[in-house]
C-alpha cells in the first residue's frame, strides 16, 4: 500500500476526526466508535463508487466467488448460538464478546458479497444433497435482489444486539443465543433457493423472535408472542400446501421429485377449464397469503402492533428492520415467479389493498395511537404498503424502488425503535401523553429523533424519498396495473401527506410544548453508548439518500431479468391456463444464467457423468450401450427441447387406439411431457378423451373412442 | 354328552354377560364393579368353550379361556389392591368419589 | 477577468456552483454540531462568512451568466437514481445544478438579502440562548433555497423545495417551549407537504409525457404535453362491480378529458399554492409569524414564499401550453391579493399586517406570471424582497425596542401599544416610510414599476392557444383581473399607511416615558394598568439598522432594474432569454402599447388615493371613522378581524373529517379486524374446549357407558344394510349402454327392478345389471339389498340418455333430460345421428393419412436405425402447437 | 341320556343366572361375593357339559378358590365401610340408564336370534381325550408355550404390582434423623387430616417441589 494509495483515503480520515469530535464529553471508546462509523461510511461510498469499479474489477476477478461464503454466513451464527450454550452463564462479558465476534465476522464476510459485480444470474452458488430421495437439497445463492437484504441483516442485527445488551441485564446468555439464531435463520431464508430449505428457515426464524418477545417482553408478552407465532404459522402452513402441490405437479410432469426453486419455476399448475386457472389462483393465494401475513398486508396486520409493543428494543429493531422484509422479498422472488399468471392478473386488486389498506389506512391508524411503539408499528404497515405497491407494479424502477425502500424502512424504523428504546429505558412508559417538551431536556435526542422522522417521512435528501418516488413513478408506468395505474399513483402520493401528519404529530407531542410532566424534568440526554449504536443508522440515512445509485446499480441486472421473466411467463401462463393437466414451461423460455443450478439439470448432469463413466470402464460388447439404469429412469425423457405441452394427446384430435398403442403412435420425438397414459394412470384403463382446447363448441366434446378402445 | 345344543350355552353366556355389564354400569360399589367384571369374563369363557366344543379339532378355545382365567386372576388382584389403597385415601369405596379426572 | 473566470470554471463543469452550495451547508454543519462549544462570536463569524462567501460566488456567477445572454452554467455531481419511463426506458435523474438568467438573479436575491438578514439577526437574537441553533437552521435554510433555485432537474429542485419546508418548520417552531409556536411550525410543514404532493404528481406526469425531469429536455419535448388525458371514468371496472343505477350515474355522458399540460399545470400550481401561500393553502403563513422576526423577513418575505412564483416561471413551457392553467393561476392570484388585503385592514398585530400584505403581494406576482408576463412577475419578486424585507426588519427593530419593557410576545407586537415612535426610532421610521411608499406603488420607487408592469400585462396580454380545441379565457377576463388588481393596490396602500400612522405617528401608548428611568431593584416590572413607566424606546444597534438602510436604498433604486415603460431594463436581457420560448405564444396587441401611460396613471392614482385615505382616517380624524365603521357593522368587522374565519372553516371541515376517519380506522382496526381475526378465533377455540371439557365427569362408569353407546352405534351401522351401486356411463353416448354394479356386503342378497315391475321380485345374487337406453329415453332402476339380519334397503337410480351433453345421472338436471317435446326430441335425435356419422368418416380419413408415415417409421426401426427426433412439427396435421414463445 | 343333560344344563344355568343376579343386586358385598361363587360353580358345570373337564377344574381351583376368596378377604378387610350407603340423589338417572341398557340389550338379543339357528343338529360326540388334561396340556405346551410363559410372567408382575399398590409408600427410615423421629409429627401428617393413623406412610407424600 504505497503512500499514494494511503493518500486517497484522506476523506475517510477527515470523517473519522469529525466523528470523534462530535460528542462533548464521552469515553474514548465511544469517540472511537463514532469515528469508525463515520470513516466506514465514507469508505463504503468511495469503495462502491461506480467509476472506481474499473480499478476494483481486476482485484475482484482474483477473489472470485468462494462457494462456501454463504454457508459460512448462514452457518456461523447458528454454530455460534450452539457454542454459546456451553459457555458459563455468569461470564457476561465473554458472552457479549463472543457474540460481537461472530457478528463482526459475518458482517465482514457479507461485505465480500459486494465486491463481486452482481451480474444477471446467481452468485456464490453452492448446492449439496440433503434428502436426495425427496429431491431436497441445500441450494444457496445470492443475486442482485437479495444481496442488499443480506447485508442489511448482517448490518442491523449486531446494532440491535449492541443496543439491547445495554438495557437487558437478565438471562443474557439466552439473549445472545436468540440473536445469533435469528441472524442465521434470516440469512438462511434470504439465500435459500430450495423451497424446502426456505420453508425450514422461514419457520426457524420464528422461534428466536417468539422467545425474545416471550422472555424479555413487556406486560402482555405471552399473549403477543403467541399471537405473532400463530399468525405466521397459519400462513406458512398454507404456503407448505401450495409448495407440496407444486412439487407433486412437477413430479407428475417430469417424473422427478424436486423442491428446487429453479425447477418449480417451470411448472404451470393445472388450470381447471371451468374456472379461470382455478388451481393456479389457489396456489398463488396459498403461497402469497403466508407472505402477506408476514409483510404484513392490510387484513392480517394486527399482530404487528401487539408484537412490537411487547417486544424488547433489540427484538423490535430486528423484527421491524429485517423480518418484515422476508415477506416482501419472498413475494417478489417466489410468488411472482412461481405463479406469474395470477400475480399478473391480481396485481391491480392487490395494489388497491396495498394503497387503501396499507398506506392510507396504516397512516390513519398510526395517527390515532397513544403508544409511540404502536404508532411506529402502524407506520411500518404504511411503509410496507409502499413496498408491496412497488412489487405489484412490476416495473424495473418500481421493483428497484421497492427493494431500496425495504432497506430504507429497515434503517429508518430500526432507528426509530432504538430511539423509543432510549426513552423507554429512562421513563419505562411509551404513552405519548406522558411526554412533552423533551427537547429542552434532551436536545441531542430530539435532533436525532427529528432526523430519523424526516427519513421516515421521506424528505428528499434522506433515503425515504428515493424509494417512495421510484415506487410512485413505477406505479404510474406499470403495465399490470393498466388503467388503474394513474389513480393508484395518486393514492400512493397521498400517503406522503399522511406520513407527515402522524409523524410530526408524534414529534410535537413528545418534544415541543411546555415541560409539564415533573418526571421529565431531569431526564439525562442520550448517552454516548446509545448515540454510537444509533450513528450507523443516521449515517446510512444520508448515504443512501445522497448516493442511492451505488445500491441501485447492484440490483439492476437481477431486477431487469426477473421483471422480464415475470412479464413473459405471465403471458405464457395465461395461454396455458386452460390446460387440463398442468404443463412445463420450456427451458429456452428462461435465461440460461437463471436455470444454472437447478436440481433437474444437476441430476441430468450426474446421469450423463455416470453413463460416460460406465461406457469408459466396461466397453460393453453390444453395439448399443444398454441404457444404464439412471437413478430416475424417466430423466432421459426430460431435457428434450421439444414443444413443452404434451404433444401426443393435445395436438392429435383423435386419440390413438388404446393406451399401450399411444407410445408407438406418438411422433418419434421423445415427448417432453407426459405421454397421454402417464405413469399416474392405471395402464389398463383407456385414456380419458383429452379435452382439446381448440374443439369448436358446437362439435360434441370429444370424438367417441373407437368401440374397441376399452381393452 | 352331546344332547345340549351349543346355542343354549351361548344364550346363557349372553345373559350372564349382560347382567355383568349392567352391574358394572349401575352399581356404585367398587367391589361390585370388580365382581361384575369377573362375571363378564366368565361369560366370555363360556362362549369360548362352547364354540370350542363345536369345532373340537383343537383346544384353542379352551386354552384361550385358560389364559383368560389367568389374566382375570391377575386383574382381580391388582384391582383389589387399588381398591384398598383408594379406600385408605378416600375412606370410602363409592366409585363416584374417584372423580379427580373431572373437567 | 471574466475570461479567466470562464477559463477557470468551464460552463459545463461550473464548480463555482458547488462552492455556492457548499458554504452554507458547511456553515450549518459547523454551527449545528460545534456551535455551543464555539461560543457566540465564532458562530456569528461562521454564519456570516458562509453566506458572504456564497454571495460573492453568486455575484461571480451572475456576471458570467449575464455576460452573454441565454447562457447557462451547469455542474453535474453524480447520478442520483433512475426511474422507469413510459417505454420502460431508464430515465436517469442526476444530482445536477445549473444557473441561467433566472436562477442567477434568484441567487443574488437569496444570498444578498440572506446576508443582510443574517447580519440583522446577529443583533436581534444576541440575547437568545439558542443562538447557535438559530444560525444553523438559517444556514440550512439558505442551503435548501439555493438547491431549489439551482436545481437542474425537478427532483433536485424538489430536494430544495422540501428542504426549505423543513427549515421553515424548524425556524417557525424555534421557540418550541410555547405550544402555539410549535403547532404553527407543524401546520406550516403539513400544508407545504400537501403542496409537495401536487409537485410529486406533476413530476410523475412529466416523466410519463416528456421522458425526463431535466428542465431543458422537458422544454424541448413539451409538445407531448398536448395529449388528452381522461380523468373520469378511469376504468370500466365500476360497470361490473357497482349496481347498474350507480354505475350509469357515475359514467358521465362524455368522459372528462383535459390536456396533459393543464393537468400538470394544476398539480404544479397546487405545489406553488402550498409554498407561496395562495388561496386554498395560505393559512400557514399568518401563523408562521410565531417565528422570530428575521425568520419572517427571510423566509416569509424574501425567499421561500417566492419559490412558487419561481416554479411557475421555470415551468413556463407547461403553463403556456394550457391557457386554462394560466387563467387558474391568474385568477387565484387576483383573488388572494384582494382577499388578503381585506384581512390586513383589521389586523392590530404589526407582523400579521405584514404577513397578509405578503400574501397579497404574492397574489400580484401570480397575476403577473399568470398573464404570461414571467419577467414582470419575477421582477416583482425582486422588488418585493427588498421592500417587504425592509418592512419586516423595521417591524423587528420596533418589536426589539418594545421588548425592553413589554416582554409578552403578543403585546409587544400590538400596534395599539405603539404610536409616536417617530421621535424615538428615527432611522427605523425613515426606512419604514420609504418601504411603505415603495409598496404602495408610488413612482419612482421600485414597487410602482413592478406592480404597474404586472397590471398592464394582465390588462393587455393574452395567450395564443396551440390549437383551436384548447379552451381560452374570454377577452374581458384580463380587464377584470386588472380592476381587481387595482382595488387590491388601493387596499395595499391604505393598510400599509394605516400601519405606518398607527406605529410612528400620534402619541406613544407603550408606557409612560420617564427621562432618566432607573428600574427598581425588585419587581421593577409591576404592570399596573397604564402605570408602566420606562425609559424612552431606543433605536436598535447599528448592526440592525445598516441592513434596514441598504434594503430601503434598494427599494428606492430597485425599480430601474426592469422599468419597461421608460425602457431602462438592464435586468430584462438577463431574464428574457429564459422565457424566450414561452413568451412566443404570449401576445401583447400593438394597440395596447398605447395604453401603457394611462394605465400607469391609474396605478399611481390608486396608490395616492390609498395613502390619502389612510392619512385622512388615521391622522386627521385620529382613527375615529375606523372605530365608527367597526361599531356600525359589528359582525362584519369581527368577521374580517378573525380572518374571515377560514382557519375555523378548515378546522371544522377538512381537519375534523380526517380526524373522524382516523378515529374510525383505529377503532375499526382494534375491534373489527383484530376482533375478527384474533379474538373471534381465540373465542371459538376456547368455547369448543369448554364444551368438550363438560363431557368429562371423571366417573369411570360414565366413561364405560359412553363406550357402550359407541359400541351400540357401530353395531347399528354394521347391522343396517347399505344399498349402493357404481354406475358406468362410459358407453352411454355411443351405445346407450349403462351398467350398474352393486356394492357387496356381509351376507347380502340383491334385487334389481325397474319402475314398472312390482315389489315381488325375489332377492338373487347377481351384483351387476345393465340396461340399454334409446336416445332421449329416461328409465329408473331400483336396487334392493337384504343382509344376514334380513334388514332390507333400497335405492333409486334415474338413467337418462340426453341429446348432446351426457349430464351425470341422478343429478337434478336428469329430470330435465330431453325436456323437448316429442317432436323436438325426434329432430334432436336426427341431428345427433347425422353429427355422429360425420365424425365417424372424418376419423376414418385421419386413419389413412396417419398410416402412411408410420409404415415408413416401422420399416426404419426394423433395420435398427435409431431415428433422431425430427426437427420441426411431425407430418401429421397438427393444430398450431403451443410452441414456446422463446426469449425474444 | 339327553334329558339328564338338559336337566343338568338347566340347573347350572339357573345357578349361574341366580348367582349373577345376586352378585349385581345384593346390597352387602359379602353376598355379592357369594353370588359370584355360585355363578362360577354354574359355569364350571357348563364346562363339564361341554367336555372341558380340565377347564372346569381350573375354574374351580383358580376362580372359586383364589379370586372369590380374595374378594371375600378384601370385603372382610374393609369391614363395615365396604357397604356403600343407599344414595337417593342420583337414583333417577340410574334407573333411566338401567331401563335404556335393558332395552338395548334385549333388542340386540332379538336381532341376533333372528339370524336363525342353523346349529340345530345334535353335536357329534367329542373325540376321545378332548378337553382332558392330556389333550389341553399337550397343546398348551406345544403350540401355546410362549403365551403360557407370558401368562406366568404376567402373574408375577401382577403380584408385585398389587403388593406395591396396596402397601403404599413407607417413609424411608434412613432419611429422617433419629432425634426427631419421636417428637415432631411426620411432615406429611397434617396434610390429610386423616383421623386414624393408617398403616404405613401417606399415599401421596408431597415429594420434591411442585
Amino acid at each position: 500500500m504505497n503512500l499514494a494509495a494511503l493518500i486517497q483515503f484522506w476523506p475517510a480520515v477527515v470523517a473519522g476526526i469529525v466523528g470523534a469530535s462530535i460528542p462533548r464529553q464521552a469515553k474514548v471508546r465511544h469517540r472511537l466508535g463514532l469515528a469508525c462509523v463515520a470513516a466506514f461510511a465514507v469508505l463504503t461510498v468511495m469503495w462502491l463508487w461506480p467509476d472506481a469499479d474499473a480499478a476494483k474489477e481486476a482485484t475482484d476477478k482474483a477473489a472470485g466467488e468462494w462457494p462456501y461464503l454463504l454457508d459460512l454466513l448462514v452457518g456461523l451464527p447458528i454454530f455460534g448460538a450452539v457454542v454459546i450454550l456451553f459457555l458459563p452463564r455468569q461470564m457476561l462479558s465473554t458472552l457479549r464478546a463472543f457474540t460481537y465476534g461472530i457478528f463482526g465476522v459475518s458482517f465482514l464476510a457479507s461485505l465480500w458479497l459486494l465486491r463481486v459485480p452482481m451480474t444477471e444470474g446467481w452468485h456464490f452458488v453452492h448446492t449439496k444433497d440433503w434428502i436426495p430421495s425427496a429431491g431436497i437439497r441445500w441450494h444457496v445463492a445470492v443475486d442482485g435482489m437479495s444481496v442488499w437484504l443480506v447485508v442489511l441483516t448482517t448490518f442491523t442485527t449486531p446494532i440491535a444486539a449492541f443496543a439491547s445488551f445495554g438495557s437487558v441485564k437478565t438471562r443474557v446468555k439466552e439473549l445472545c443465543v436468540s440473536f445469533l439464531l435469528m441472524q442465521g435463520a434470516m440469512l438462511g431464508a434470504f439465500v435459500a433457493l430450495d423451497m424446502f430449505q426456505f420453508y425450514v428457515f422461514w419457520e426457524l426464524m420464528l422461534v428466536p423472535m417468539f422467545l425474545m418477545i416471550g422472555i424479555w417482553g413487556g406486560v402482555e408478552k405471552i399473549k403477543a408472542s403467541v399471537k405473532f407465532f400463530l399468525f405466521t404459522m397459519a400462513g406458512s402452513v398454507l404456503m407448505l400446501a401450495a409448495l407440496l402441490y407444486l412439487v407433486w405437479t412437477h413430479h407428475e410432469l417430469t417424473g422427478v421429485w424436486s423442491w428446487d426453486y429453479l425447477d418449480l419455476v417451470r411448472v404451470v399448475l393445472r388450470g381447471d377449464s371451468t374456472l379461470s386457472f382455478h388451481p393456479q389462483m389457489l396456489g398463488f393465494l396459498g403461497l402469497s397469503l403466508a407472505f402477506f401475513i408476514k409483510v404484513p398486508m392490510f387484513p392480517f396486520h394486527t399482530w404487528l402492533p401487539d408484537a412490537h409493543v411487547q417486544a424488547p428494543t433489540g427484538g423490535s429493531v430486528v423484527l421491524a428492520a429485517i423480518m418484515l422484509k422476508l415477506g416482501t422479498y419472498a413475494y417478489m422472488r417466489f410468488s411472482m415467479q412461481l405463479f406469474p399468471g395470477p400475480a399478473h392478473s391480481m396485481a391491480a386488486t392487490l395494489a388497491g389493498v396495498a394503497i387503501m389498506g396499507g398506506i392510507i389506512y396504516g397512516a390513519f391508524c398510526a395517527w390515532k395511537q397513544g403508544d409511540i411503539k404502536r404508532l411506529v408499528a402502524y407506520s411500518s404497515v404504511a411503509h410496507l404498503g409502499f413496498v408491496m405497491l412497488g412489487l405489484f407494479g412490476a416495473t424495473t424502477g418500481g421493483m428497484q424502488g421497492a427493494i431500496l425502500q425495504m432497506v430504507n424502512h429497515g434503517i429508518a424504523t430500526g432507528a426509530l425503535f432504538m430511539l423509543v428504546g432510549v426513552i423507554y429505558d429512562r421513563r419505562h412508559t411509551r404513552e405519548l401523553s406522558e411526554f412533552g417538551g423533551l427537547a429542552k431536556v434532551m436536545p441531542v435526542y430530539a435532533t436525532l429523533f427529528i432526523i430519523v422522522t424526516m427519513a421516515s417521512i421521506g424528505v428528499p435528501g434522506t433515503n425515504g424519498f428515493v424509494g417512495e418516488f421510484m415506487i410512485i413513478a413505477g406505479t404510474f408506468v406499470s403495465e399490470p396495473l393498466s388503467q388503474l395505474a394513474g389513480l393508484q399513483a395518486f393514492g400512493a402520493a397521498l400517503g406522503v401527506i399522511f406520513a407527515a401528519v402522524y409523524m410530526l404529530g408524534a414529534v410535537q407531542k413528545m418534544f415541543f410544548g411546555p415541560l409539564t410532566n415533573p418526571k421529565n424534568k431531569h431526564l439525562s440526554d442520550i448517552s454516548p453508548r446509545e448515540a454510537v449504536a444509533l450513528s450507523p443508522f443516521i449515517v446510512m440515512i444520508f448515504v443512501i439518500g445522497l448516493f442511492p445509485s451505488l445500491f441501485l446499480d447492484r440490483m439492476k441486472p437481477a431486477v431487469d431479468m426477473n421483471r422480464e421473466l415475470f412479464k413473459e411467463s405471465g403471458g405464457q401462463a395465461l395461454r396455458f391456463a386452460k390446460r387440463a393437466d398442468g404443463s412445463l414451461l420450456d427451458e429456452s423460455h428462461f435465461p440460461p444464467a437463471f436455470l444454472a443450478g437447478s436440481l433437474v439439470k444437476d441430476l441430468a448432469a450426474r446421469a450423463a457423468a455416470d453413463k460416460a463413466q460406465a461406457v469408459e470402464t466396461a466397453p460393453a460388447p453390444s453395439p448399443a450401450p444398454a441404457p444404464t439404469p439412471a437413478p430416475t429412469p424417466n430423466v432421459q425423457r426430460l431435457p428434450a427441447p421439444t414443444a413443452a405441452p404434451p404433444t401426443a394427446s393435445a395436438s392429435v384430435a383423435i386419440p390413438p387406439a388404446g393406451a399401450s398403442g399411444s407410445a408407438a403412435a406418438a411422433p418419434p420425438t421423445a415427448s417432453a411431457a407426459v405421454p397421454p397414459g402417464g405413469p399416474g394412470k392405471a395402464p389398463g384403463q383407456p385414456p380419458p378423451p383429452p379435452v382439446s382446447p381448440k374443439a369448436p363448441p358446437a362439435e360434441p366434446k370429444a370424438p367417441p373412442a373407437p368401440p374397441g378402445g376399452a381393452p | 354328552m352331546s344332547a345340549v345344543p351349543v346355542p343354549y350355552f351361548l344364550v346363557l353366556a349372553a345373559v350372564l354377560f349382560l347382567i355383568g355389564a349392567g352391574g358394572f354400569l349401575l352399581r356404585r360399589n367398587l367391589l361390585v364393579l370388580l365382581m361384575s367384571i369377573e362375571l363378564m369374563l366368565n361369560a366370555v369363557n363360556l362362549t369360548l368353550v362352547a364354540f370350542n366344543r363345536l369345532h373340537p379339532q383343537s383346544h384353542g378355545g379352551q386354552i384361550f379361556a385358560f389364559f383368560v382365567v389367568a389374566v382375570a386372576a391377575a386383574e382381580a388382584a391388582v384391582g383389589l389392591a387399588i381398591v384398598l389403597s383408594f379406600f385408605r385415601l378416600r375412606n370410602t369405596v363409592r366409585a363416584d368419589e374417584a372423580n379427580t379426572l373431572k373437567n | 477577468m471574466l475570461s479567466t473566470i470562464k477559463q477557470q470554471f468551464p460552463a459545463t463543469n461550473f464548480a463555482l456552483l458547488a462552492l455556492i452550495l457548499l458554504m452554507p451547508a458547511l456553515g450549518a454543519l459547523i454551527n449545528g454540531l460545534f456551535g455551543k462549544r464555539m461560543g457566540k462570536d465564532a458562530v456569528r463569524l461562521t454564519a456570516l462568512a458562509s453566506i458572504g462567501g456564497s454571495f460573492l460566488a453568486s455575484l461571480v456567477t451572475f456576471i458570467v451568466v449575464a455576460s452573454e445572454p441565454g447562457s447557462r452554467v451547469a455542474w453535474t455531481a453524480w447520478r442520483w437514481f433512475s426511474v422507469t419511463g413510459r417505454m420502460r426506458q431508464d430515465v436517469g435523474i442526476d444530482l445536477a445544478f445549473s444557473a441561467d438568467g433566472l436562477s442567477a438573479t434568484m441567487l443574488l436575491i437569496v444570498t444578498g438579502v440572506g446576508f443582510l438578514i443574517h447580519l440583522y439577526s446577529t443583533g436581534y437574537m444576541a440575547k437568545d440562548k439558542g443562538f447557535h441553533r438559530f444560525f444553523a437552521y438559517l444556514n440550512l435554510f439558505i442551503f435548501a433555497m439555493l438547491t431549489l433555485v439551482l436545481g437542474d432537474n425537478m427532483a433536485v429542485m424538489f430536494i430544495g423545495w422540501e428542504g426549505v419546508g423543513l427549515a421553515s418548520y424548524l425556524l417557525i417552531g424555534f421557540w418550541y417551549e410555547d405550544e402555539k409556536k410549535a403547532a404553527a411550525g407543524k401546520k406550516a410543514f403539513i400544508v407545504n407537504r400537501i403542496g409537495d404532493f401536487g409537485l410529486i404528481m406533476a413530476m410523475v406526469l412529466l416523466v410519463w409525457y416528456s421522458g425526463s425531469l431535466r428542465f431543458e429536455d422537458m422544454q424541448q419535448r413539451s409538445s407531448g404535453l398536448l395529449t388528452q388525458v381522461t380523468l373520469w371514468p378511469v376504468t370500466d371496472l365500476h360497470q361490473t362491480i357497482m349496481p347498474h343505477w350507480l354505475a350509469s350515474a357515475l359514467t358521465p355522458a362524455s368522459p372528462w378529458r383535459v390536456s396533459a399540460a393543464t393537468l400538470i399545470g394544476i398539480f404544479l400550481f397546487l405545489g406553488c399554492a402550498g409554498k407561496s401561500a395562495q388561496i386554498p393553502l395560505y393559512v400557514w403563513l399568518p401563523d408562521a409569524m410565531a417565528g422570530p422576526t428575521p425568520v419572517s423577513a427571510l423566509i416569509h418575505a424574501a425567499t421561500m414564499v417566492t419559490a412558487g412564483v419561481y416554479l411557475v416561471a421555470r415551468t413556463s413551457f407547461v403553463f403556456v401550453l394550457s391557457p386554462a392553467a394560466l387563467t387558474i393561476v391568474q385568477t387565484t392570484g387576483a383573488l388572494t391579493a384582494l382577499f388578503a388585503a381585506s384581512i390586513a385592514f383589521a389586523q392590530t398585530d404589526l407582523k400579521k399586517v405584514l404577513a397578509y400584505s405578503t400574501v397579497s403581494q404574492l397574489g400580484f406576482m401570480f397575476i403577473g406570471v399568470g398573464s404570461g408576463a414571467f419577467g414582470a412577475g419575477m421582477f416583482h419578486v425582486i422588488t418585493h424582497a427588498f421592500f417587504k424585507g425592509c418592512l419586516f426588519l423595521c417591524a423587528g427593530s420596533v418589536i426589539h425596542a418594545m421588548h425592553h419593557r413589554i416582554h409578552d410576545d403578543v403585546a409587544s407586537q400590538d400596534m395599539r401599544n405603539m404610536g409616536g415612535l417617530r421621535r424615538y426610532l428615527p432611522l427605523t421610521h425613515a426606512t419604514f416610510l420609504l418601504s411603505c411608499i415603495a409598496i404602495a406603488g408610488i413612482p419612482p420607487l421600485a414597487g410602482f414599476w413592478s406592480k404597474d408592469e404586472i397590471l398592464f400585462r394582465a390588462f393587455a396580454s393574452h395567450i395564443a392557444p396551440a390549437s383551436a380545441a384548447v379552451w381560452v379565457p374570454p377577452a374581458w377576463w384580463g380587464k377584470m383581473i386588472f380592476f381587481v388588481g387595482l382595488t387590491a393596490a388601493v387596499c395595499t396602500a391604505f393598510y400599509m399607511f394605516r400601519a405606518y400612522f398607527l406605529t410612528f405617528w400620534g402619541e406613544f401608548r407603550g408606557w409612560r416615558v420617564v427621562a432618566n428611568f432607573r428600574p427598581k431593584k425588585h419587581g421593577g416590572h409591576g404592570h399596573g394598568a397604564g402605570a408602566l413607566a420606562g425609559p424612552p424606546p431606543h433605536e436598535s444597534p447599528g448592526v440592525m439598522t445598516v441592513p434596514l438602510v441598504i434594503l430601503a436604498g434598494l427599494a428606492v433604486v430597485g425599480g430601474f432594474l426592469y422599468a419597461e415603460p421608460i425602457h431602462v431594463a438592464p435586468l430584462a436581457h438577463v431574464l428574457e432569454p429564459v422565457f424566450q420560448k414561452a413568451s412566443q405564444s404570449v401576445i401583447v396587441p400593438e394597440a395596447a402599447h398605447g395604453l401603457v401611460w394611462p394605465l400607469m396613471g391609474a396605478g399611481v392614482l390608486a396608490g395616492v388615493v390609498g395613502v390619502a385615505a389612510a392619512y385622512y382616517v388615521y391622522q386627521v380624524r385620529g382613527g375615529a371613522p375606523a372605530r365608527a365603521f367597526a361599531t356600525s357593522t359589528g359582525w362584519f368587522y369581527r368577521l374580517v378581524r378573525d380572518k374571515w374565519r377560514i382557519d375555523e372553516l378548515y378546522q371544522h371541515t377538512i381537519v375534523a373529517a380526517t380526524h373522524a376517519v382516523a378515529e374510525t380506522a383505529a377503532a375499526f382496526d382494534r375491534w373489527v379486524i383484530d376482533g375478527i381475526i384474533a379474538r373471534l378465533t381465540a373465542g371459538t377455540v376456547a368455547l369448543g374446549g369448554a364444551l368438550l371439557r363438560a363431557a368429562h365427569t371423571g366417573r369411570v362408569q360414565v366413561y364405560a357407558a359412553s363406550m357402550v353407546a359407541g359400541v351400540v352405534g357401530v353395531g347399528w351401522f354394521l347391522v343396517r344394510p347399505h344399498a349402493d351401486a357404481l354406475v358406468d356411463t362410459s358407453g352411454l353416448r355411443s351405445s346407450g349402454r349403462v351398467s350398474l354394479t352393486a356394492a357387496s356386503g356381509h351376507g347380502y342378497s340383491y334385487r334389481w327392478r325397474t319402475q314398472d315391475d312390482d315389489e315381488s321380485v325375489a332377492y338373487g345374487n347377481d351384483k351387476s345389471y345393465a340396461v340399454d337406453l334409446e336416445l332421449c329415453e329416461k328409465r329408473t332402476v331400483f336396487l334392493g339389498v337384504k343382509n344376514a339380519f334380513n334388514q332390507a334397503a333400497e335405492r333409486k337410480y334415474d338413467l337418462c340418455r340426453d341429446a348432446n351433453v351426457p349430464r351425470a345421472p341422478g343429478s337434478q338436471e336428469a329430470a330435465a333430460c330431453c325436456s323437448l317435446d316429442d317432436a323436438g326430441r325426434e329432430t334432436a335425435r336426427e341431428w345427433v345421428r347425422s353429427k355422429l356419422k360425420e365424425l365417424d368418416d372424418t376419423q376414418k380419413r385421419l386413419e389413412e393419412t396417419k398410416r402412411a408415415p408410420e409404415g415408413l417409421l416401422k420399416s426404419l426401426e426394423q433395420r435398427g436405425i435409431k431415428v433422431e427426433q425430427l426437427p420441426g412439427p411431425p407430418p401429421a396435421p397438427q393444430p398450431p402447437s403451443q410452441g414456446p414463445g422463446g426469449r425474444p | 341320556m339327553g334329558k339328564f343333560e338338559i336337566a343338568l344344563f338347566a340347573l347350572c344355568a339357573a345357578i349361574g343366572i341366580a348367582g349373577a343376579l345376586v352378585t349385581v343386586g345384593a346390597r352387602r358385598p359379602i353376598r355379592s361375593a357369594l353370588g359370584l361363587l355360585a355363578t362360577i360353580l354354574g359355569v364350571a358345570g357348563c364346562y363339564l357339559l361341554l367336555e372341558a373337564q380340565f377347564l372346569a377344574a381350573i375354574q374351580l381351583i383358580v376362580y372359586a378358590g383364589a379370586v372369590v376368596v380374595l374378594f371375600i378377604f378384601v370385603v372382610m378387610l374393609l369391614g363395615s365401610a365396604s357397604t356403600s350407603p343407599r344414595d337417593a340423589k342420583s337414583a333417577i338417572p340410574r334407573y333411566i340408564g338401567a331401563g335404556l341398557f335393558l332395552a338395548g340389550s334385549s333388542a340386540a338379543l332379538l336381532l341376533i336370534l333372528r339370524v336363525g339357528t342353523k346349529v340345530e343338529a345334535l353335536l357329534p360326540p367329542a373325540p376321545a381325550g378332548f378337553g382332558s388334561v392330556e389333550g389341553v396340556g399337550g397343546e398348551l405346551f406345544t403350540r401355546y408355550v410362549v403365551p403360557f410363559e407370558l401368562a406366568g410372567a404376567l402373574l408375577i408382575v401382577a403380584v408385585i404390582g398389587a403388593m406395591a399398590v396396596a402397601r403404599g409408600k413407607q417413609p424411608d427410615p434412613t432419611l429422617r434423623p433419629a432425634a426427631d423421629a419421636a417428637g415432631a409429627a411426620p411432615p406429611g401428617a397434617s396434610e390429610h387430616g386423616a383421623t386414624e393413623p393408617a398403616p404405613g406412610g401417606k399415599a401421596a407424600e408431597p415429594h420434591g417441589g411442585a
